[in-house]
């Protein structure tokens, strides 16, 4: 198994996860309609569709960041709401870290991690337990870090990650929302999930499966 | 049902910018890719101004774009911020060297996507910085996201468009606009709704003999409302707040701008700033200029807001300089 | 219930000239006595341009008293002339010796009390010449008092205006006027009735899905009611009839003014703006210059105006001509 | 019998005038209800009675005309509708007639009495049969001038003119109107006289009493 991403394998971690957001556009919405306004799924799916046409005509020489500079570019330049331009930081930090690479190393993926995560927090000022997209990113980082540290396999790494982030995003479900549209929802959206940390879990599985493939 | 002239409601906004850019060609360009106005000549070696926000409040911001007050505006669609890579593509394109003031009315969009804005501005070797406008006296409460940014953003362009326009860099620009901002407070109150495009119900129904007190500049309705009453009993209701909450003593000059929220007669309006007049009168304070008419619209809601604007010397010059935009020109 | 800002329907008009007058002090005097507006610098050695009628419509009149438009504005109640007085002390007021061109739109009170004015004005021994404005097509019937004046009066004052600056004398502006009048014409759309002043009703119900077609500035319905249909369709209706009307050919030019009726907001009339560009596009016309917003309204009314002024050289040169008043300058 | 109107005569007939339209101020706006849009009587008696206050505070000194000059001045600053601004071009035409004279003679009456009826049809384009004040105005006119031709004593004159400008007025009951807003209203109006006309006749009747008084 490989032990980077290479642009090809990267080009398919964002079309699986297109494909994974795509098929629970229903469900994602129905979450932020439980904790905020009911749009996420749509404009999680809008967004990512015009990204994929975008990827098509997309020259990908550009090294194996260049599929997230245009999802970030085209969540920063055509998404409403307030996860569209959070979503659109954070591939592109992905963006910047591949840029001139052939491919995608663990040390890299976990700098992008953290850079995003940085971002992220800059820009929304969430923290863990904010009940936000945060609390995916962080254990997903974390993990990301300490196999970088500890020097694991790419593979293992990214399970790791997958792992922390859907165990980061369930744990949502139990969080009283203090940023966001969620935060003036209160109690009612305990039980569910927060939609923004359930898309970065589905974010970290397609990197995991685009190992694979 | 609320008949308005419309095709298309997702189209409102860029058919009426095409018209826009259209009938005022000798102030601006339109550029519909990412979506942008320019000046039509535009300005060099001054620091950019720049600003934009949802549209629906027009003439804000668009109508602002000309010599002396913006650069570049970026709207958005009805009441939704405009996005990061438009604010950027806008920046860059009235940049001139000398940086980017980006001109924010505080809502979470617009802060979001500017901040944004500003770091993929960094990443391209511009240096921007933020005036974030927060006058509405109304939404002042310690907790949330802070006071709305509503009329005062006209202020705050005109007098940092002349600062500009005199060669003031980033620094000195953003310094003057946060004083002006901080010197600034705003309440409204609505006598009627206004309906989105398309819309065929206004977006909230009012008792008969009651206003919305407080009320924002997109079309929602406010934490409070009051008794109807006539214009010498509703107007102390705006005015005795914002003397009290800007501790605006007695021959202290302001700039008072009685703003229109879409729906509302010149007549009315000025019927108001003689009554905002006789209040500061009582109050020692000096009523030193004025702005009467729609200028901050929040669609056709019916409805006024009153803006006090502390003014001194410096302010007062930046204000009486010229301006030459569609909107505002003297 | 309709909610206006007002203390009394009888002060609305003297309440807001008051407020209107403090509010441009630069542009502005008014004398409450008998009750018109000078220009706060008065000019000299040039003929006189003095306009006026019923309130409601503002910014018109009280709104183009400036340099490069009128030397004074006579207002009188809402919807009802001023008084042939009242024309009078404005006129002699204005006067620098050498006539007084009287701006009248064609309503039967304003027509006999400029008339009158103009013959009081004679035993003072000063020379005054009409020009009266009567644009408005829906109303253009072989009986009766003839077409109404609407807003194509805005570029017979700015027109004349300018030329009145340059130094023509009486005769040469009367027929300046009356040729900008000859080759204007405007059609009217109402989607909703305004509310006099202290009514609490409009003044009038129009069924859903129907819009008044023809509808003057007074607040009274129209002849005329048609289907409610998107911009695209609406305007077609308002534009082609004045290309036939004037007889526009392909290659002419016009100044076209695309005029809110008080509560449409400029989303909408940029939106129609396009329509109307893309219709004389169509026809072959040329659209030299445009005026897009709300100049002469009906109170609070939803509609909106499409006046198109025939222009040939010397008529672009005017309107291009530099004006600084309240409600319009460049 | 005096055979002119000096000026305290002319003050008896502007208050002698007044007195009658206020009288009958509610029959007046009730006319125009049935030929127009019923604000006659009002703007009628609104400025009679600011003239009456400015009359009290005019110098009359200026001639028999003065009197005149002020209801004139008074109609043209402060009456709305259609008849105010006539009203006043018609007393403004006694103004002037009578300014510089210490009294009215008939010849006096006859010129200014012809010279109103010419303004107001200069202004307003009614000839005689079209419903309006000059039904009232044209007879009484006449018979000023016959009087005058003859040599008639102003007593005789004043009589014929009051008689005549009555008959007139009453004559408009026949009559469908074709100027001011009776016209819009067609044979709704047949049957009652017009207001502006039967204002004629009380002007004349007043000033035939100011010559008894
Ligand atoms: N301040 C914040 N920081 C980080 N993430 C946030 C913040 N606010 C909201 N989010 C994320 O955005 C998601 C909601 O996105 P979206 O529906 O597009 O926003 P909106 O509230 O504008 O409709 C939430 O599920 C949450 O994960
Ligand atoms: N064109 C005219 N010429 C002469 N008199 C007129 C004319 N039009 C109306 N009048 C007179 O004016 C009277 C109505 O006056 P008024 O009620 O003040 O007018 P309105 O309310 O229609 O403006 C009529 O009774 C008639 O005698
Ligand atoms: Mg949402
Ligand atoms: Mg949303
Ligand atoms: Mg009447
Ligand atoms: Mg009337």
């Amino acid at each position: 198994m490989a032990d980077h991403l290479s642009t090809a394998r990267v080009q398919r971690w964002v079309h699986g996860f297109t494909d994974a957001v795509e098929e629970r556009g229903e469900y994602l919405t129905d979450l932020d309609r439980r904790s905020g306004d009911g749009d996420f799924g749509t404009n999680m799916t809008t967004a990512l569709r015009r990204a994929r046409r975008a990827l098509a005509e997309a020259d990908t020489r550009a090294g194996a960041g260049s599929a997230f500079q245009v999802l970030g570019e085209t969540f920063l330049g055509h998404s409403g709401g307030t996860s569209g331009p959070l979503f659109g930081m954070w591939f592109r930090d992905f963006g910047k870290v591949g840029a001139g690479s052939g491919a995608f190393s663990l040390p890299m993926l976990a700098e992008a991690s953290a850079n995003g995560w940085a971002t992220v927090t800059r820009l929304g000022s969430a923290r863990v337990g904010d009940r936000t997209m945060v609390d995916a990113i962080a254990p997903a980082s974390r993990a990301l870090d300490e196999a970088a540290e500890a020097g694991s396999p790419l593979a293992e790494a990214l399970e790791a990650a997958a792992a922390a982030a859907h165990e980061g995003a369930e744990g949502t479900s139990g969080l009283l929302g203090r940023r966001g549209r969620t935060s003036y929802v209160g109690e009612a959206a305990l039980g569910s999930p927060d939609p923004g940390a359930v898309t970065i879990a589905l974010f970290y599985r397609a990197a995991r499966e685009a190992l694979d493939a | 049902m609320r008949r308005q002239f419309i095709n298309d409601p997702g189209e409102v906004v860029s058919e009426a910018l095409e018209g826009f850019a259209a009938a005022w060609p000798r102030h601006v360009r339109w550029n519909s890719e990412p979506g942008y106005l320019v000046r039509a000549s535009p300005a060099r070696d001054k620091v950019a101004l720049v600003s934009g926000g949802g549209s629906g409040h027009e003439p804000l911001h668009a109508g602002f774009v000309g010599a002396g007050m913006l650069d570049a505006a970026v709207p958005g669609a009805v009441f939704a911020s405009p996005t990061a890579v438009q604010i950027r593509e806008a920046s860059l394109a009235a940049h001139t060297g000398r940086g980017v003031l980006h001109v924010v009315k505080n809502y979470t969009g617009d802060v979001l996507n500017f901040r944004i804005a500003g770091e993929l501005l960094a990443d391209e070797g511009v240096a921007s910085d933020i005036v974030l406008v927060d006058d509405d006296l109304a939404t002042d409460t310690a907790e949330g996201p802070g006071r709305r940014g509503t009329a005062a953003v006209v202020a705050v362009e005109k007098v940092c468009g002349a600062a500009a326009e005199e060669g003031a860099d980033l620094a000195a620009l953003a310094a003057l606009g946060r004083r002006v901002v901080a010197g600034s407070r705003t309440l409204s109150v609505a006598l009627a709704a206004g309906a989105h495009p398309g819309q065929s119900r206004p977006s909230f129904d009012l008792p008969d003999g009651e206003v919305e007190f407080g009320v924002g500049i997109h079309g929602e309705r406010a934490r409070e409302r009051r008794a109807f009453a006539p214009t010498r009993e509703l107007v102390p209701q705006l005015v005795s707040p914002l003397v009290e909450a800007l501790e605006l003593g007695r021959g202290e000059r302001v700039i008072t701008i009685v703003n229109g929220l879409g729906a509302t007669t010149d007549l009315e309006l000025y019927g108001v700033f003689r009554e905002v007049r006789r209040l500061l009168a009582e109050a020692g304070v000096e009523p030193a200029r004025a702005l009467v008419g729609s200028y901050v619209t929040s669609l056709d809601m019916a409805g006024c807001s009153v803006t006090l604007v502390r003014a001194d010397e410096e302010v007062l010059r930046l204000w009486d300089a010229p301006a030459a935009t569609p909107a505002l020109t003297w």
